[in-house]
């Protein structure tokens, strides 16, 4: 026989197909432009040598089944290092189960579900968790603005927006005391018409609305909001991040805040050169699917780098990895600086952009934990 | 007061765009007697041909430097993207249906099915995943009555629906070519002893419910300018619903389902938590179904799948 | 109206039954004396209500007013498999077969009330299914033979011809085991000479299972030679009731049923 | 010859149920077809009214046109052959009323559907009555009464009449006949297929007999009705 | 018969002329020879299988068949067919042939002893087959678990829309109720657990109470079935789908709106119970269950309500307990279904029993082939497959997969093996 040759595979598991492609793409996407980087360096380097590098990019058709048989595959037959992905809890938390008893480090860019990494020392995240974002938004709130009755509209059947709406809800009326959330609306996935919630909001006598959900939706329920004379602030979260919320929304928009990883408008250093590459490759400016893909991979990257060389034992190389994984200290990502906790949850910085009228995202404030 | 009338509003407008799309299921459906699960595509694809015809007008008035008046704009819009998904609708038929005109019905609900994923993934592949924006053709105005708001397009969505759905009535019970379409969906085989010719009224069927389905796809898309490769999966269930619930057969039935569901779905999110709006919604569909077994104006003979 | 009632109580008691259809009275005061083992024939024009007097007996449709007895039980409101099950078996105007089916499932199916297997059996394939299927086989299987139709028994319905359907499916109304056997128009689309045959063969399950036949007919030969009495029904009513010959020279009904020519 | 047929074949998937059958008809005639269960009578009138279709070599013609270049609904609303299928396939969701008026979807003289439309109920006056009621709940005779009635509404030059007298009572069945007689008195030719072939060949002037998919004897009525093997065979001894 | 053997017939295609001799020679060979060749050839490669892969320059074991492979490096390709050919098509054929004399008197003996001993005999090499090709890899291993929860899934609807003929959207909620209601057994009993706390008993027990939680997610998709079995007394085509679709869409949102079974976030956590041998054992007997149930007389009064309801009421046949039985007994399978899917995945969420898994199980069952046992289980092995295969393709994958769909449903309108009887006796007996 003859000896095989160490390739150091990253496996990417990303919702290609099913109903988030989009999600999808911008994993594929940043993934592809960090392989570049690497091939264009020859390789990568850990300790005295340098290894080739593969992506091993599954659908997971934003199924939970297919996760975990994409995971298994990764794993058992592909022999990939690191896991990056998946990107909805829906799927990132079975398939952590996975990667945690195969011993294999996976990072979640995007998957903001306490379970996805509770009690697995394989599993990281690169965003931040609903119990921290909730309350930024909320405190944001109550100082800029100083006002004393909220309401909010959310997709119960989607783990995020749920979950942020539910800390939100509690930080406010922590501030605010007791039934200071007079309106706490609810719709469906895929739902268009918010209109009977929105005349609920309206009709509450609310002073803003905060609404944690995906640019499309943020779009819909900006515009029905304004054609119901509802015309106070609306406030949303990390999920409007996204090029496209502006240009579905338009001017209806503009002016409105919301807390993320990161400005696009005003981002410098490694950030503005990101978004520029990847503006410049694919046409739009990344949303924060990529951007935390990008920091998820490069974590990745880091931890390999850290461990000082590889054995060729990819059961021994995983657990080193995933050991410098949790010894991460300060790592400066595009969206923000993040150390691990405990839990393999990332300690970091949120900031909180405005909506320019020319709708471009201004960096406006930085919280931080 | 104002409240109940801002949600009935609301109901309007959202019940209307169930009735228009169950409008042109309802068409296929209780014509050829076929699930028709492809229509709920046909009316994504009506809505993305729409915002192309919309958008190559703009792009063709500018050029020429002329300011299109919107409401010209519309006709024209509607009137182009309902020709060229009709010409959708009879490739649909020709491919998908005809063949299995002696199948079981539900190998012919299979290959519609499949048609639509198609249709979702051809899209995908050819546009790529990015949302669009549906221009906005004619300019929202806002009126504000007592507290009550509306504008200018709920009123042209619920006056379209109505008129479509009383035409559409007409037009199946009082015309021959309706009588026809009827005919065929009792017992298709012999339709040609009428001297009616299959493969014209199927394919016209088809044709209309397409066409149907690109202008409310067009108003769709004014209303909720978010275009997406799938929206039409849900809202084609629905409709589904609502032509169902009509009852078999029933144009009138089926349109007015569609207001009901629409109804239904803004009335208990406005009484009831609105997490629990599908919860109720659907067990209200179901109690409604469990005692008129047979939707409100379909017949117990109908109710027969053919196998 | 029978005196022999009083020793010998009646099979099927229909009285006075009344049904409407929305604002059409579609049957009027219909009552029926059946005796064991006899075989009567009930004529009448088109759209007399001869199928809806079936259909109300066999609980297809229940009567708006009116008594139904069998041996002296109300089938009145039962669902109609009950009443298949407690002794009337029929044959449909149309033929209701299953068109998926073969010919020997039919008549097997048709046993359906007399399993006692139960679900267990039929899940797990109890020692009882086995035989009790084998009995329902090997029944089924007479009865084809009796019915001329054995060589059938793998085929599916739907290529059969017309006469061996209407054998099959009489076949299947057999295999309930009924005491009386409804037929609605037993003989439509055959010829004379399987006509000829049909009248051996209703002699013969007549003679073999002891059963009262109740048959609607528009042939009068197979009516006149086979049926003790006839009653002839017009717009719901029974305008004649007696033996062949006295329907036969009734002036009434060769006026609303029979026309001149045909008796002649 | 108003038609001819030669050298029929047809096939049902694997079963082959008409093998190189041929016959003739003159215009103005009352031709039936009588036989056995299954022997091919439905099949030669589907045949000819392109419901099923015809293998190669077949060869039909009607009034100088090739049958087998038109369409199932061209030969109804073009050549003019209507046909009363076996088992009546009436639209059960619609209305007697509607039904009839289906019939004429094809034709444009106003004026004589409204005529025809008359003759209708002349010759089933219970037709009238129900006018309004969905065919699907009509009577078994009443049904056929209909079937023959949408037939007179489509197309009078040929009429294919597939076992009408099923299921008529007596008195009925006389009457339809008559004004069968009628309807061929006004130039229609009538082809018959029957199971009763007693009353078949009384009413028509010639007969075929079919038998598993060939014609095996044809002739004058009267001659049929006094030959052996016919009376034998189909007229019940 | 040669339906076993899918990688000879595909992979022995060039030599077209060859093929009806070696068919014909090979007809011969009962089910027992047939599975002993494929015992055989999994043991090979469980032995040689790495050399030979490393040999032909394959990166690893190919793990199903190869298929996986082609796509993504279809350079790739002559090695695995090779690697395909010398592993499994030759000695299985070989095998297989060579052994048919003696296995032939061994079926001829088998056919003498009570049925469900034979049976065993030939699940139990059935079963070694698994084990040992499962073995080479945990991928494998799963793929081949989820295709037979896929099985019982496709099988459990079959009862309903192809036997009885109803067209039912329900399979997603029914599937939904079971994975849940194992689940909560499960976690509840055995599991410290955020959403009910300590365990309550230890959990090395729990394999053993294993079937008990799959029955409770049976009994309880079983119960929810009566909400759409009792419309049915009533209703049905057409309106009944509408009516279980709405269930189906109740479900989900009811789901969604208990917190303490994890709301929208689902339940995690669950034990990996659904090993090979209970899956496949599981398999097995809804197989089996199935199977003599829509043979049996009673069984086949669903397929009278189907044809003809009047006729079949008329007919003795009680169709109301007819309808309820088919709708509990498809929903306890499907129950069952969800409860070895929620112990093979470890997570569910009510968002994962919607639409898309609705149109999956019906493209399966009329893939397969309506009122046919063995017409599911070719549905959803050969849908579960392609769509594995065809993953590499992305987007395109689901343009192909309808395209075959439909493809099928021209040629084949009722799907690839409907109305046929799965004669157990037949398959297994000797060849002469
Ligand atoms: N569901 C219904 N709704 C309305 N009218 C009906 C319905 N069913 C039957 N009828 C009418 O009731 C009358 C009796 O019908 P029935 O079928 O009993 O007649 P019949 O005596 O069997 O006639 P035939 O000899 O023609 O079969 C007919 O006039 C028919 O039109
Ligand atoms: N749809 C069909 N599929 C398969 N075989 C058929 C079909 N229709 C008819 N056949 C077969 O074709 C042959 C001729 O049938 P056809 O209906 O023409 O006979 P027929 O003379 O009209 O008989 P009947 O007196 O019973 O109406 C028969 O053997 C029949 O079984
Ligand atoms: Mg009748
Ligand atoms: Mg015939």
């Amino acid at each position: 026989g003859k000896k095989r040759e160490t390739i150091i595979k990253i496996g990417i598991n990303a919702p290609i197909t099913g109903d988030i492609p989009k999600v999808g793409e911008g994993s594929k996407y940043a993934a592809q432009m960090w392989l570049e980087d690497i091939e264009k360096a020859g390789g990568l380097q850990v300790g005295d040598k340098k290894y080739p590098v593969a992506l091993v990019i599954e659908d997971n058709e934003s199924k939970a089944e297919s996760a975990v048989k994409a995971n298994t595959k990764m794993i058992t037959e592909d022999g990939v290092m690191v896991i990056i992905g998946p990107q909805s809890s829906k799927q990132a938390v079975p398939a952590g189960g996975v990667a945690n008893d195969y011993q294999t480090p996976m990072i979640s860019p995007w998957s903001t579900n306490p379970d996805t990494t509770k009690d697995r020392p394989f599993v990281f995240r690169a965003c931040f968790l609903d119990p921290f974002q909730g309350p930024v938004a909320a405190k944001f709130v109550k100082e800029e603005f100083g006002y004393t009755k909220a309401a909010v509209l959310y997709d119960v059947a989607s783990d995020y927006p749920k979950g942020l709406a539910e800390f939100f809800k509690m930080a406010w009326e922590e501030i605010n005391g007791p039934d200071s959330v007079v309106a706490y609306e609810s719709f469906t996935t895929k739902d268009t018409d918010f209109s009977s919630q929105l005349t609920k909001i309206k009709d509450s006598g609310a002073e803003f609305l905060f609404t944690p959900q995906y640019y499309n939706e943020v779009a819909l329920i900006v515009k029905q909001a304004h054609e119901l004379g509802f015309n106070n602030p609306i406030i949303g979260s990390d999920s409007w991040g996204s090029a496209e919320t502006v240009s579905l929304c338009g001017e209806d928009c503009y002016g409105l805040f919301f807390s993320s990883h990161y400005a696009a408008a005003g981002a410098q250093g490694a950030t503005k050169e990101f978004i520029d590459r990847y503006q410049q490759k694919h046409g739009y400016v990344p949303d924060d699917v990529a951007a935390l893909t990008w920091d998820a991979i490069r974590l990745a990257q880091q931890a390999i780098e850290n461990t000082g060389g590889l054995s060729g034992d990819i059961k021994k190389d995983r657990v080193a990895v995933r050991d410098q994984l949790a010894k991460i200290k300060d790592f400066a990502g595009i969206t923000g600086n993040m150390t691990f906790t405990e839990e393999g949850d990332p300690i970091k910085c949120a900031v909180i952009v405005r909506i320019s009228d020319q709708g471009e995202y201004e960096f406006y404030k930085q919280v931080c934990p | 007061m104002a409240f109940f009338l801002q949600n009935v509003i609301n109901a309007l407008q959202w019940g209307s765009f169930y009735a228009l799309i169950a409008l042109g299921y309802s068409m296929v459906y209780s014509i050829l007697m076929l699930f028709n699960f492809t229509h709920g595509d046909i009316f994504m694809t009506g809505t993305y041909i729409g915002f192309g015809v919309a958008t190559a007008l703009v792009a063709l008035a500018t050029a020429l430097s002329w300011s299109m008046p919107g409401w010209l704009l519309l006709v024209l819009t509607i009137i182009i993207a309902m020709f060229l998904t009709s010409i959708l609708g009879v490739v649909v038929e020709r491919v998908g249906y005809r063949p299995l005109r002696e199948a079981p019905r539900a190998s012919a609900a299979i290959t519609g099915l499949m048609i639509g994923i198609m249709l979702e993934y051809g899209n995908l592949a050819i546009l790529g995943t990015q949302r669009y924006n549906f221009p906005s053709i004619i300019e929202t105005v806002t009126y504000d009555v007592g507290g009550v708001f509306f504008t200018n397009k709920k009123i042209l969505i619920v006056g379209v629906a109505l008129l479509l759905m009383i035409a559409l009535h007409q037009f199946i019970h009082k015309t021959r070519w309706g009588m026809a379409m009827r005919a065929m969906s009792y017992d298709f085989q012999v339709v040609p002893l009428m001297g009616v010719s299959l493969n014209v009224i199927a394919p016209m069927t088809f044709a209309i419910g397409s066409a149907l389905a690109a202008a409310g796809g067009i108003l769709y898309g004014m209303a909720y300018p978010v275009l997406d490769p799938f929206m039409g999966i849900l809202l084609g269930w629905k409709s589904f619903v609502a032509a169902i619930l009509g009852g078999r057969g029933s144009i009138l039935g089926a349109a007015l389902a569609g207001f009901l569901l629409g109804f239904i779905e803004i009335f208990t999110a406005m009484v009831f938590p609105s997490t629990f709006r599908d919860l109720i919604a659907y067990s209200i569909i179901l109690l409604i179904l469990t005692f008129r077994p047979y939707g409100f104006f379909g017949q117990a003979h109908s109710a027969q799948l053919r196998l | 109206m029978n005196t022999s009632a009083v020793h010998n109580p009646p099979l099927l008691q229909v009285i006075e039954m009344t049904h409407f259809f929305g604002g059409l009275r579609a049957v009027h005061d219909y009552n029926l004396t059946l005796m064991p083992g006899q075989i009567r024939g009930l004529i009448g024009p088109n759209g007399a209500g001869k199928t809806t007097i079936f259909n109300l007996i066999t609980g297809i449709h229940t009567p708006t007013r009116g008594r139904i007895e069998l041996e002296g039980r109300n089938l009145v409101g039962l669902r109609p498999h009950q009443i298949a099950a407690s002794g009337l078996g029929r044959t449909f105007q149309n033929m209701l077969l299953w068109r998926h089916m073969t010919v020997l499932e039919h008549v097997r199916l048709a046993h359906y009330a007399q399993l006692k297997y139960g679900l267990a059996g039929a899940f797990f394939g109890s020692r009882l299914r086995y035989a009790e299927e084998q009995r329902v086989a090997d029944n089924s299987m007479r009865l084809l033979e009796t019915f001329d139709v054995a060589r059938f028994a793998d085929q599916i319905v739907t290529n059969l011809p017309y006469g061996v359907q209407r054998r099959v499916e009489m076949a299947r109304a057999m295999a309930t085991e009924p005491k009386v056997l409804f037929l609605d128009e037993p003989t439509a689309g055959m010829t004379p000479e399987e006509l000829v045959q049909m009248i051996g063969i209703i002699r013969k399950i007549h003679e073999e299972f002891k059963v009262a036949i109740l048959l609607i007919e528009h042939r009068l030969k197979f009516v006149m030679e086979l049926c003790e009495r006839i009653q002839t029904l017009v717009f719901g009513e029974v305008i004649a009731e007696g033996t062949p010959e006295e329907i036969k020279n009734n002036p009434d009904v060769i006026e609303a049923y029979l026309g001149k020519e045909e008796v002649a | 010859m108003q038609l001819t047929v030669e050298n029929l074949h047809v096939s049902y998937g694997q079963i082959k149920a008409l093998h190189g059958l041929g016959f003739s008809i003159v215009q103005g005639e009352i031709v039936c077809i009588i036989g056995a269960n299954g022997a091919g009578k439905s099949t030669t009138l589907r045949a000819i009214s392109r419901l099923v279709d015809a293998e190669k070599g077949s060869h039909m013609v009607f009034e100088g046109k090739d049958l087998l270049k038109f369409q199932p609904d061209k030969v109804v609303s073009e050549l003019g052959i209507s046909h009363v299928p076996e088992g009546r396939r009436l639209f059960g969701n619609l209305t007697v009323m509607e039904n009839l008026q289906l019939a004429t979807f094809a034709r444009r003289d106003r004026a004589l559907i409204k005529e025809n439309l008359e003759t209708v109920f002349e010759i089933f006056p219970r037709l009238l009555e129900r006018e309004s009621q969905l065919s699907a709940t009509l009577s078994g005779g009443e049904q056929q009464m209909l079937a023959v009635g949408r037939a007179y509404m489509t197309g009078r030059k040929m009429m294919l009449l597939d076992e009408p007298s099923m299921g008529l009572a007596p008195l009925m069945m006389l009457s339809m006949f008559d004004a069968l007689k009628e309807i061929n008195r006004a130039g229609t030719t009538i082809l018959l297929v029957e199971q009763n072939a007693r009353l078949a060949l009384k009413f028509a002037q010639r007969g075929y007999v079919i038998e598993n998919g060939r014609i095996v004897l044809e002739g004058e009525s009267r001659a049929l009705l006094e030959n052996p093997d016919v009376k034998k065979a189909y007229l019940g001894g | 018969m040669a339906t076993q053997i899918p990688q000879t017939s595909t992979s022995e295609h060039a030599s077209a002329g060859f093929l009806p001799r070696i068919g014909r020679s090979l007809a011969v060979v009962p089910a027992l020879g047939w599975l002993i060749g494929v015992l055989c050839a999994v043991i090979i490669e469980y032995v040689i299988g790495d050399t030979l892969a490393v040999m032909l320059y394959l990166p690893k074991v190919p793990a199903l068949f190869g298929t996986t492979l082609v796509l993504k490096e279809p350079l790739l390709f002559p090695s695995a067919l090779l690697f395909v050919l010398l592993v499994y098509a030759l000695p299985i054929g070989a095998v297989a042939r060579m052994s048919a004399g003696w296995t032939n008197r061994a079926a001829v003996a088998l056919e003498r002893v009570p049925i469900w001993l034979s049976v065993l005999v030939h699940l139990g090499l059935l079963y070694a087959v698994l084990h040992v090709w499962t073995e080479a890899s945990d991928y494998r291993l799963q793929v081949a678990k989820l295709i037979m929860i896929a099985v019982m899934l496709t099988l459990s609807i079959n009862v309903i829309n192809g036997y009885m003929g109803e067209f039912s959207c329900s399979h997603p909620g029914f599937m939904a109720l079971g994975a849940y209601a194992s689940s909560v057994f499960t976690l509840l009993l055995f599991k410290q657990d955020r959403l009910f706390g300590a365990a309550l008993l230890p959990e090395s027990l729990g394999p053993y109470f294993f079937p008990i939680a799959l029955v409770i997610g049976g009994a309880a998709a079983a119960l929810g079935a009566l909400v759409v079995a009792i419309p049915s007394f009533r209703t049905r085509g057409d309106y009944l789908a509408i009516i279980s679709l709405a269930f189906m869409f109740i479900v989900k949102s009811a789901i969604e709106n208990i917190e303490p079974i994890g709301g929208p976030r689902g339940m995690g956590g669950q034990p990996h119970w659904s090993t090979l041998p209970a899956v496949f054992a599981g398999m097995a007997i809804c197989i089996w269950i199935i199977n003599n149930f829509v043979r049996s007389t009673m069984g086949k009064a669903l397929n009278a309500v189907r044809d003809n309801e009047i006729a079949a009421d008329a007919m003795t046949v009680n169709t109301r307990r007819t309808k309820m039985v088919a709708f509990m007994f498809g929903a306890f399978w499907a129950g069952v279904a969800g409860g070895f899917y929620a112990h093979e995945v470890r997570h569910v969420t009510p968002g994962s029993f919607g639409i898309q898994m609705l149109a999956e199980v019906l493209a399966m069952v009329y893939f397969g082939g309506l009122n046919s046992v063995v017409g599911s289980i070719v549905g959803a092995v050969s849908i579960s497959m392609i769509s594995e295969i065809l993953k590499p393709l992305q987007l395109y994958k689901w343009i192909i997969i309808p395209l075959i769909l439909i493809l099928v449903m021209i040629f084949r309108p009722t799907g690839l093996v409907a109305f046929r009887d799965f004669d157990i006796k037949r398959i297994l007996g000797a060849r002469r």
